[in-house]
């Protein structure tokens, strides 16, 4: 089992990361400190990905001296699942940093909790 | 008479009550004669239905798969309907005067004509889909009844009661879930229609989901545990607790318990087993315990309710008896006490009307002043308590004699306790007769002399039908007997 | 090859665009494409249910010139069809009954974007019902849950704005999980395609390697997807949601939102996995104790509430739990009763939220039972809107709910391990329903003394009663006449079993190319 | 036909009539109505007695195998003419006496009815005509005991309401049983057990019958269930209770005959457990109801507490199940409905006189009121059972039946508490008539006046009185029939 997480470390790294960017997001009360959460997530996502895509000793698929041949290059789907995961991920924190400046436009303060409390104030 | 009969008579009350509040005539009077003559006319053609009964059955619709909504009119069906019909007309008759001194009547009348057409329904379900829904339905359409002073207690009281019925109806509905796998086909055959191949080795959660259904359907017949929602819908005007939470709604549970044993489950597949000593040790507890509930209830319409209670469980505790004569005696206490209790409920309703008193110990010598309510009110309660002659004394015999012919030890037991709830009747009713004659009322005394007096021959003419139906019973029922004897044997 | 088969992708297509031109256009430019845009999406779904139904085929629809397995597909069966046109009419209805309070809660100037929103969620919901790749699902996902976020927080207050933070956090963790998963899965059989993927599940299966990354793959996208679609420990953001966002929102959201992404659920317990294996690994009993406590606790919580927006949205947790049970049973009985749930509880769940603001209206804007008391008098549509939806979410014959329940119970009965619990919640949670649903209607017909609240009439809005009648209408056609529905469901789950080997229809994607 | 309901009904259309109609204010319009109401009743009774014949008439079905059916037996004879005889009697008596009570019309009402279902009860001739009439008799003779309807009386009628239900329950609770059990219901001398059946249930038929004696003896006072006799006798009009406590009481025993010898059979009971459970009970009852009554200080009280000891001796006797100490039985009941009658007649004539109803009051009544004191003191001593009177023939038979039915303990047992509670009687009824007639020194005779009561009230007196001197008399006849009767039942 060790071995296996040691021989692929990448994946485990990937793994690692993961819940590392989970737990931020989940656990974290400050918006800023969630978002860098999400985005470490996904970037160990894409990390997995890539690592997943790689096969050692060869390059990226881009045609380079016209060479055809597929063994020369690595599985492109991968990379292009990621660029795919980054264009959505980066918008998707585009929306969230949005939405954070307009709470703290109106609360002043990026702390959850404490909207929560001010809104229950509000309702009283 | 033509099928289609069957849904017509459903039917025509519910247009009735649906088109009666917007009605293009103005007076009352010509109103209600209007209503009267529909329900008198419904209840003709049940009746026709009931002497000249279509064999087949009417299927309206096909729900999903092979669930149908069919009426089809067997024994049980005709017992119930002609109980039903003949009420209903006399009930409305007593309303028209007794809702003078209540607001929105047209509600009132709306909700209590479809409600007939509701129990019909029930009562001429030919599936346990069809009663399920009817079920349902007449749980709806008799809240607005309830609530209808709209006093916070009375809808506290009509919460409560769609509470217990809709979740008894939610436990109605697995027993029905389990026939639909289980069982041979929906439609109810005496002797039940379980398909002991499918149940192999499952016996045991068939029983229990039968208790599971009897506690749900249990629950409008106010079985213990479930009850204390009916003293409360006691806040309702009251031809409705006569009519509804005496006769229609309550034995419509009685009646679905009756259905579930006899044309669903069947008695052989429960007779003997450990569900019918539940089922029946439930219904003694009832009895004793809806008893003497009334005896130190002294809100008088309260105290019949409690009596309700008790008597209802009579007609359960028939039928878990689990043997054809047990079902005569339910569906004799069933007809007997419909009489009976709508007698006395319109008694008390009476009083209520004339004279604003509502406890019993208010009734001190109003027997001098509305001799005719009182005595009616006597005879019911003497048929209450089961005195030879009359009504009740009938429905207790046929009771015990299924009890013990059964052979069963527990439904000895159960024998005595109809005396017990027969001796503890005694107390709560005579009670009231005895403070209407015999005591002189400190009132009186106390302030000026009010006059009160019997009320006008709307309310008379029912109350008096009624007791010469139950001293009529009370002395020649073997027609009434021979024919529940044939239902309960299956020949309809 | 008809020309039938292309509307599926122009459907996506049409909506995207539509979202894309309304941006520019005025208010109620915007609006009016919009609803004929649902209308001609309606239409087309119309027709591919008619040409999938009736030839009884499923068929894959090749985007791109790519083909499998590299290329992007749809598949289109008769269920994906009927799910499509149910999303069109329960959008169009919930928009058109929601219209009047979207002038009130948004200013004029973003309408437009509002119903960019719209399409955008339209076109990712339909995605999601076609698609055949796992990875353009997951694209979709993302979009959806911006386009809702935009939804609920449309509506300008502190409220929504907490509320979407808090959904848009739950959502990004589920779809973070719901991404991994995909990934893994993709590790394990190097495809994207459904069909693809499913044929390598079955051979890992078959020969028994990865057992454990095959189970957390699953674990991971069903978990990822119940968060999303708010099955019960994770419905903490639902309810401010729902209940703050302006109504047509919350009709939307709560009806067919989640549902999309259950629809997903449902995609890859079929497709991806294939119901045996989805059905031996354990998740089906996470799912089943999951969903009851949801049916319990979401009603307890709705209990609680004094705010109805709120209350109905706690139900609406309750009633996800139903589907989710209906999963934990895993017979094909219970999935179909699962999805027929979900068609019943969007109709009845749009129609509560609608005709709940049509009762708030009268009651001076507040939501609280007290200031409710006799709202059906002066809104009578509105009550009469309520009631049904609350019979039927009871469980009263001839509404929809009853028939879920009927479909629910009849199917636990055939699971022998699984039947008491379930028979026994469900009798319960109709208690719980009945116990603050009808209590809700005794409220309303409660009649007060100072009809001081003005009151409305039919002519005052005819487009919310209109609308609220249609409801009412589909929703008692979708009680009374079941049969047709749980039979096309019945038929597009088999047909999708049966055409998991996709050889006949690799032909048919091949001449898609030329 | 006609000779078995006319007697029944028509007394209970005179009662109904008075009841319902408006019935002349004017006092002496009322009595006469009454009176000829009476007499026609009475006339009719006898004649149709004359020519009664003992053929079983079945009127109609209740329902399955349950009919209403009637057939008159010496039994039935015997407490029928009984019944007429006191009914007449107290009658009278209460033309004056009611003067001073409130709604006279009702209870005039009431006691015809109770004629009719008395008479119905007699004429019974299976278990459920003869429990229904039970029940009606309950219910109609409740209001001559709450007759003033202060709030004792009606306590004390709500009392003896629910006692007699509950009595009246347990035994219909064997009705129940019996019914399937015993061939018929109708009541055949030696009973109607189905031999096999009783065979099989012979536990289940013993506590059934222990059941029934309990329930029907509740009407009898008998122990257990006696408690409602003496607070339901006192309060009701002197005439009234004279008459609940000499004939109603004797409902119950006519039933027990029926029970005991018509339907389980002495052969069934003889020797069992019951047998000697109801022995006890019955002794108990006597020696308990004197001591009682030996404490009492109201006079009507103690009266009530002697019917309760008086009326087991009756049971004592049946109990025993043997043909001499059944003559003695039936004896007793004749001998004291005449006495007891009489000696609430006379202590309602002291109340309705002097107004006095405690025992130490009465130092002198003997000088006020001879006449009434006489009647009083024979009346008493014949309870007592000196000789030549009625009560001494039939405690002398119940003492003999007792020593020879071979008993080992109740055999001696039995006389032996007769005795006591004869010396207890004496205790108790014998002092009013000493310091009635000796008042000693310290009463003054200047205060004294005649209170003597008018005929109305004195010629029943007498008669009853006579009565009870001529049964003691002329016993042969009455003895023959007797033992015509045990010779059926045993």
């Amino acid at each position: 089992m060790g071995a296996n997480l040691l021989c692929n470390y990448g994946e485990s790294v990937a793994m690692l990361l993961f819940g590392i960017g989970f737990g931020n997001l989940l656990l974290q009360s400050n918006l800023i400190k969630k978002i860098i959460g999400l985005n470490i997530m996904d970037t160990a996502i894409y990390l997995f990905l890539a690592e997943k895509g790689y096969i050692s000793g060869r390059v990226a698929p881009i045609i380079t001296d016209g060479v055809q041949d597929v063994n020369k290059y690595i599985n492109p789907i991968p990379s292009g699942l990621v660029l795919t995961g980054i264009v959505v991920s980066v918008s998707v924190t585009a929306l969230m940093l949005s939405l954070s400046i307009r709470l703290y436009r109106r609360y002043h303060t990026l702390n959850l909790d404490k909207v929560a409390m001010i809104l229950k104030k509000e309702d009283k | 008479m033509p099928e289609y009969m069957l849904f017509i008579v459903i039917l025509l009350p519910m247009l009735t009550g649906v088109v009666f509040p917007i009605l293009p005539i103005k007076k009352r009077s010509y109103r209600l004669l209007f209503l009267e003559i529909l329900v008198v006319l419904n209840s003709v053609f049940v009746w026709m239905l009931l002497l000249n009964r279509p064999e087949s059955g009417f299927t309206l619709a096909h729900f999903t798969g092979d669930l149908t909504i069919t009426f089809k009119m067997d024994g049980m069906s005709m017992v119930f309907a002609g109980l039903v019909s003949a009420l209903w007309p006399l009930a409305t008759l007593y309303s028209f005067e007794y809702m003078t001194k209540e607001k929105r009547e047209n509600m009132f009348f709306m909700f209590y004509t479809v409600s007939y057409g509701v129990t019909l329904g029930i009562a001429l379900a030919g599936n346990l889909l069809t009663m399920y829904f009817f079920y349902e339905l007449l749980t709806l359409v008799t809240v607005p009844l309830v609530m209808h002073t709209m006093t916070r207690e009375a809808i506290l009281a009509s919460r409560k009661y769609l509470y217990y019925s809709i979740g008894g109806a939610a436990f109605g509905f697995i027993g029905m879930i389990f026939m639909i796998i289980y069982g041979t086909t929906l439609d109810f055959a005496l002797g039940g229609v379980l398909d002991l191949v499918k149940i192999g080795d499952r016996t045991n959660i068939l029983l229990l989901v039968y208790v599971m259904a009897f506690l749900g359907f249990g629950v409008k017949a106010a079985i213990c545990p479930f009850s204390s929602w009916l003293p409360q819908a006691g806040v309702a005007p009251t031809p409705v607790t006569a009519l509804l939470h005496a006769v229609a709604v309550v034995k419509a549970g009685a009646f679905a318990i009756l259905r579930l044993t006899y044309y669903c489950y069947g008695t052989d597949f429960l007779r003997g087993s450990w569900a019918q000593y539940v089922t029946m040790a439930i219904a003694m507890f009832t009895i004793v315990y809806g008893c003497s509930r009334a005896v130190k209830e002294t809100h008088l319409k309260r105290r019949l309710a409690y009596s309700t209670i008790s008597n209802l469980s009579y007609i359960i505790f028939g039928a878990t008896i689990m043997t054809p004569l047990g079902m005569v005696g339910a569906l004799s206490h069933m007809v007997f006490h419909a009489v009976m209790k709508i007698c006395s409920f319109f008694c008390a309703g009476a009083i209520m009307h004339q004279t604003e008193k509502h406890y019993v110990h208010e009734l001190d010598g109003l027997g001098k002043q509305m001799p005719m309510i009182f005595g009616i009110f006597t005879v019911s309660s003497l048929a209450l308590m089961g005195v030879p002659g009359l009504a009740g004394f009938i429905s207790k015999w046929n009771l015990a004699y299924a009890a013990i012919e059964s052979g069963n030890p527990l439904a000895f037991g159960g024998v005595g306790c109809l005396l017990i709830s027969a001796l503890l009747t005694a107390i709560y009713m005579l009670t009231i007769v005895v403070r209407g004659f015999f005591v002189k009322s400190k009132v009186t005394e106390a302030n000026e002399k009010q006059d009160y007096h019997d009320p006008n021959w709307m309310m008379l003419l029912p109350l008096g039908i009624f007791a010469a139906a139950i001293v009529l019973f009370g002395l020649f029922s073997t027609p009434l007997v021979n024919f529940l004897t044939d239902v309960a044997s299956g020949l309809y | 090859m008809e020309f039938v088969q292309n509307f599926p992708a122009f459907s996506i297509m049409l909506c995207l665009f539509a979202g894309i031109v309304s941006s520019v256009l005025k208010k109620n430019a915007a609006k009016w494409l919009n609803t004929i845009l649902i209308i001609v999406v309606g239409a087309m779904s119309v027709a591919v249910l008619y040409y999938t139904a009736s030839m009884n085929t499923v068929y894959v629809y090749q985007m791109g010139r790519f083909s499998a397995p590299w290329g992007n597909e749809l598949r289109i069966g008769c269920l994906e069809a009927g799910t499509a046109l149910f999303f069109c009419i329960i959008m169009l209805l919930s928009l058109l009954g929601g219209r009047t309070h979207l002038e009130e809660d948004v200013e004029s100037s973003r309408h437009n974007l509002y119903y960019v929103l719209i399409n955008l969620l339209l076109s990712s919901l339909l995605a999601l019902v076609y698609t055949n790749d796992l990875f353009t699902a997951y694209v979709f996902v993302e979009i959806n849950t911006i386009a809702a976020c935009g939804l609920i927080m449309v509506r300008q207050n502190g409220r929504t704005i907490e509320a979407a933070i808090r959904y848009m956090i739950m959502s990004l963790l589920g779809s973070g999980m719901l991404l991994l998963g995909i990934c893994m899965l993709y590790d394990l059989t190097g495809h994207l395609l459904m069909s693809n993927i499913h044929e390598q599940v079955l051979s890992i299966v078959a020969e028994g390697t990865y057992k454990v990354p095959l189970l957390v793959a699953i674990a991971i996208i069903s978990v990822g997807l119940a968060i999303k679609s708010a099955l019960f420990p994770f419905h903490a953001w639902l309810p401010d949601a729902y209940g703050y966002s302006t109504v047509s929102s919350a009709a939307i959201l709560s009806s067919l939102v989640s549902k999309g992404y259950i629809f997903l659920l449902i995609k890859i317990i079929y497709r991806v996995l294939g119901f045996e294996v989805f059905h031996d690994s354990g998740i089906i009993n996470v799912f089943f104790i999951f969903g009851l406590c949801g049916m319990i606790f979401g009603s307890f919580s709705a209990i609680r509430e004094n705010d109805i927006k709120r209350m109905i949205s706690f139900s609406s947790v309750a009633q996800i739990g139903y589907i989710y049970m209906g999963f934990g049973l895993g017979t094909k009985e219970a999935m179909i009763a699962s999805i027929y749930h979900i068609f019943a509880h969007a109709v009845c769940k749009s129609l509560l939220f609608i005709a709940s603001s049509g009762l708030t209206d009268v009651s001076n804007r507040s939501r609280h039972f007290v200031d409710l008391t006799g709202a059906a008098y002066r809104n009578k549509i509105a009550g009469v809107g309520f009631t049904v939806g609350a019979l039927s979410m009871v469980g009263i014959p001839l509404f929809p709910g009853f028939i879920s329940k009927l479909l629910f119970a009849q199917a636990s009965i055939l699971n022998h391990g699984k039947m008491l619990p379930a028979l026994i919640v469900l009798a319960i949670s109709t208690i719980l329903n009945a116990i603050y649903f009808l209590k809700t209607v005794i409220r309303i017909y409660t009649p007060v003394e100072n009809g001081r609240n003005l009151t409305i009439t039919f002519r005052q809005q005819r487009l919310f009663g209109v609308t609220l009648l249609l409801f009412i209408v589909f929703s008692l056609a979708l009680g009374s006449c079941s049969q047709p529905i749980v039979d096309l469901i019945r038929q597009g789950l088999e047909s999708e079993i049966i055409s998991s080997i996709p050889n006949t229809i690799h032909q048919l994607a091949q001449s898609l190319m030329i | 036909m006609i000779d078995y309901v006319l007697p029944i009904v028509l007394p209970v259309i005179c009662g109904v009539m008075l009841l319902v109609l408006g019935v002349p204010q004017k006092r002496s319009n009322l009595l006469l109505l009454v009176s000829v109401a009476m007499t026609a009743v009475l006339g009719i009774d006898v004649l149709l007695l004359t020519k009664v014949s003992g053929v079983r008439l079945n009127l109609f079905e209740l329902t399955h195998n349950v009919a209403i059916s009637f057939a008159l037996d010496r039994i039935g004879t015997i407490f029928y003419v009984l019944i007429l005889v006191v009914w007449c009697l107290v009658m009278i008596f209460s033309f004056e006496y009611m003067k001073h009570e409130q709604n006279e019309k009702r209870y005039y009402g009431f006691f015809f009815i109770v004629l009719g279902v008395l008479t119905g009860l007699c004429f019974a001739g299976n278990l459920i005509t003869f429990y229904a009439f039970f029940e009606l008799l309950t219910l109609t003779s409740m209001p001559l005991v709450l007759h003033n309807q202060s709030h004792e009386a009606v306590m004390a009628g709500l009392k003896y309401l629910f006692y007699s239900f509950a009595g009246a329950y347990l035994a219909l609770l064997g009705l129940y049983f019996l019914f399937q059990y015993g061939n018929t219901l109708d009541f055949t001398a030696g009973g109607v057990l189905n031999e096999q059946m009783a065979a099989q249930h012979q536990p289940l038929l013993l506590v059934l019958a222990l059941l029934m004696i309990l329930g029907f003896g509740v009407k009898a006072g008998m122990f257990p269930m006696h408690a409602w006799l003496p607070t339901a006798h006192p309060v009701a009009p002197a005439p009234a209770s004279a008459f609940l406590s000499a004939i109603i009481v004797k409902a119950g025993v006519l039933a027990l005959i029926r029970v005991v010898y018509y339907i389980f059979g002495v052969s069934f009971l003889r020797g069992t457990w019951v047998q000697t459970t109801w022995m006890i009970l019955a002794l108990l009852t006597v020696f308990m109801g004197s001591m009682l009554a030996y404490r009492e200080k109201i006079l009507k009280k103690r009266l009530a507490y002697s019917t309760v000891s008086q009326v087991s001796y009756i049971l004592f006797g049946l109990s025993l199940m043997e043909p001499v100490a059944f003559s003695g039985a039936i004896y007793h009941v004749i001998a004291h409905g005449l006495i007891k009658s009489t000696l609430f007649l006379c202590a309602g004539a002291i109340i309705y006189q002097t107004g006095k109803i405690r025992v130490e009051e009465l130092n002198g009544i003997g000088k006020q009121m001879p006449v009434t004191i006489w009647c009083y003191t024979i009346a008493s001593l014949g309870l007592i059972g000196i000789p030549p009177t009625s009560g001494f023939i039939s405690k002398w038979y119940l003492a003999s039946g007792a020593l020879n039915s071979g008993n080992p303990v109740f055999a001696w047992l039995g006389p032996v508490i007769l005795l006591i509670s004869a010396l207890l009687t004496a205790g108790y009824l014998l002092p009013i008539t000493m310091h009635g007639f000796f008042p000693g020194e310290a009463f003054d005779y200047k205060a004294m006046k005649k209170a003597e009561p008018c005929k109305k009230m004195v010629i029943p007196l007498l008669i009853l009185t006579a009565l009870s001197v001529i049964s003691g008399v002329f016993t042969s006849p009455l003895l023959a029939q007797l033992q015509m009767i045990a010779d059926t039942i045993f």
